[in-house]
């Protein structure tokens, strides 16, 4: 089946980033396609490249972005959720006049329309709250 | 089409708002798309709401512009309301009062149901 | 038409339960797990990932079954749809 | 030198772990410091937690990292763990079991209250 | 007197940092001295230069600068809380090697001793949780 | 030694009612203001903000006192600490 997955948490704050990236490999495991991941609400601050975690914690973002490349799953964050949380591509940052861009490689900005073609595309939806 | 169903259950605010957001986009996609309010998301309806006071933007009057991206289907839970004291009569967005048989065939109806 | 309940967090069991149909599953995962005690006492199907438990020191005993990530994907598939209560 | 209480009622996890980071650096600028375990907060004492499963540091090991910085008064309310079925004899963390009043008494005795 | 704050809730998901603010105002107007107003957990995501808010929705980072401007206050995060979620100086950019800093201008990244010493020096501590 | 509750969260009435002294105030403030009507059957002080409860559209009514956030600043410094249950 085509899985689409929306997460609303944190990556601190919540455990959804981790808890949707676990179900993800148990998912592929099991044969079945994750379509795409959106990211929405505070779970855009996932998409921060400037996030340094010490050494001894385990990266979220990082690990979402070696599966996702592994398994060819759109990685997206919403266009205004992350605005206003200042998550930003060139784009965003030249119209802006922001000097300077963060968004984590691996990582697309997108607009909630691709959400809701997640939703209409994928077999299933799962939802991932704060 | 997949239909979805968007289930309400926080109280208002800038997440809340964003909510909203995606269901103003299911309409503009022309996605059957209805709304439950349940639990605290019934705080959302709550009359008499000025949101300016603490600097917000009102999540009700931003429910009310749902309708005309045809999202017109807003159902809210009559257990939910009771329990905070909301009266049915006095609620700052039009939406129709269910019981908990009508919750659970909701829920059941839509392809997705997506919460808050 | 079937669901599947995903419980994040312990609030959200009781929030959930209310809205439980016999063909229904309920998950708890996350924080969701700390319901496990008490949701021994319902009569819907409660499962509960076993790593999120041990995590957190959470003992899940019968009728409440221990199950990994891949029953999770199952039960989301299997049911018609998913609904989380967080 | 004013005396704090970390008052902790959240489960463990990420935010436990940076609270205390701060009752640490308490210990380090000798802040005379307890450490009141209430409500969801006794959970970060429970025994037989592996947090390494979930990919966390560990909450408990580091509550256990406090009696070398000088941070060496815990305190668990008894009415929150047995709500939650902890046992006191198996616990993570080493801390005082108080009742209500103890409880009462803390809060007051301490001129910051921090909470989690 | 002088009171010390901890605020320790993100801008949109919790109201911690508007409260904080309208509280720190009411003080300043009773006579009351803000000393300094620290930011921990998602507190630290206040601090992030580029954050874009729509121009129909009200700026609380903006209007915290404006106030601790006004009134003296020290605006301060936490800096292992900030390095974890993407939040960094130029220093921190260049030892890092993060491409560029977005910490937010009337802002200043300071270890946890500061917020001890806030607690120490201030009459009251205020807590605003997430 | 006097304490100040300040309540920022529904759930946080009753969390902080166990631990109320006879001297304490207790302040609903945010989503606290919620716990307005529940608020009203205890014997402790229970003062709420007024904007905050008018933004949510919760009615304050009496014994709890609607106040500003003037009165939260005196609550705070009149009392020998504040407590925060959010």
């Amino acid at each position: 089946m085509r899985i689409t997955l929306l997460i609303q948490g944190a990556p601190y704050a919540s455990d959804a980033p981790r808890s949707a990236l676990r179900f993800a490999r148990a998912a592929v495991r099991s044969g079945h396609r994750i379509h795409r991941a959106f990211f929405y609400n505070d779970g855009v601050y996932i998409a921060n490249a400037f996030a340094t975690p010490p050494r001894d914690e385990t990266d979220v973002a990082a690990q979402w972005v070696d599966f996702a490349r592994s398994h060819d799953v759109d990685l997206t964050v919403c266009v205004a959720a992350s605005l206003r949380r200042g998550i930003v591509d060139d784009g965003e940052a030249e119209q802006y006049e922001l000097g300077g861009a963060n968004l984590r490689d691996g990582f697309e900005i997108v607009g909630l329309g691709q959400m809701v073609e997640g939703m209409l595309e994928g077999d299933r939806t799962v939802t991932f709250g704060a | 089409m997949r239909s979805v169903l968007y289930l309400v259950r926080k109280p208002p605010g800038p997440l809340a708002n964003e909510m909203i957001d995606m269901m103003l986009v299911s309409g503009v996609f022309e996605q059957p798309a209805r709304v439950l309010f349940l639990d605290d998301g019934v705080r959302q309806l709550a009359g008499g709401q000025d949101a300016s006071l603490v600097d917000r933007k009102d999540t009700a009057k931003a429910m009310n512009a749902l309708p005309a991206y045809d999202v017109d289907e807003l159902f809210a839970h009559a257990g939910s309301l009771a329990e905070r004291a909301i009266d049915p009569d006095d609620m700052a967005v039009k939406a129709r009062i269910v019981e908990d048989d009508e919750v659970a065939a909701l829920l059941r109806a839509a392809d997705v149901v997506v919460t808050d | 038409m079937s669901l599947v309940h995903l419980v994040g967090r312990e609030s959200g069991l009781d929030a959930c339960l209310r809205h439980v149909g016999p063909d229904d599953a309920v998950l708890l995962f996350a924080d969701g797990v700390y319901a496990a005690s008490r949701a021994r006492t319902t009569t819907a199907t409660v499962l509960a990932i076993e790593d999120d438990a041990n995590a957190r020191g959470v003992r899940v005993e019968s009728p409440v079954v221990a199950v990994g990530y891949d029953r999770f994907v199952d039960l989301v598939v299997s049911h018609d749809a998913s609904v989380t209560w967080t």
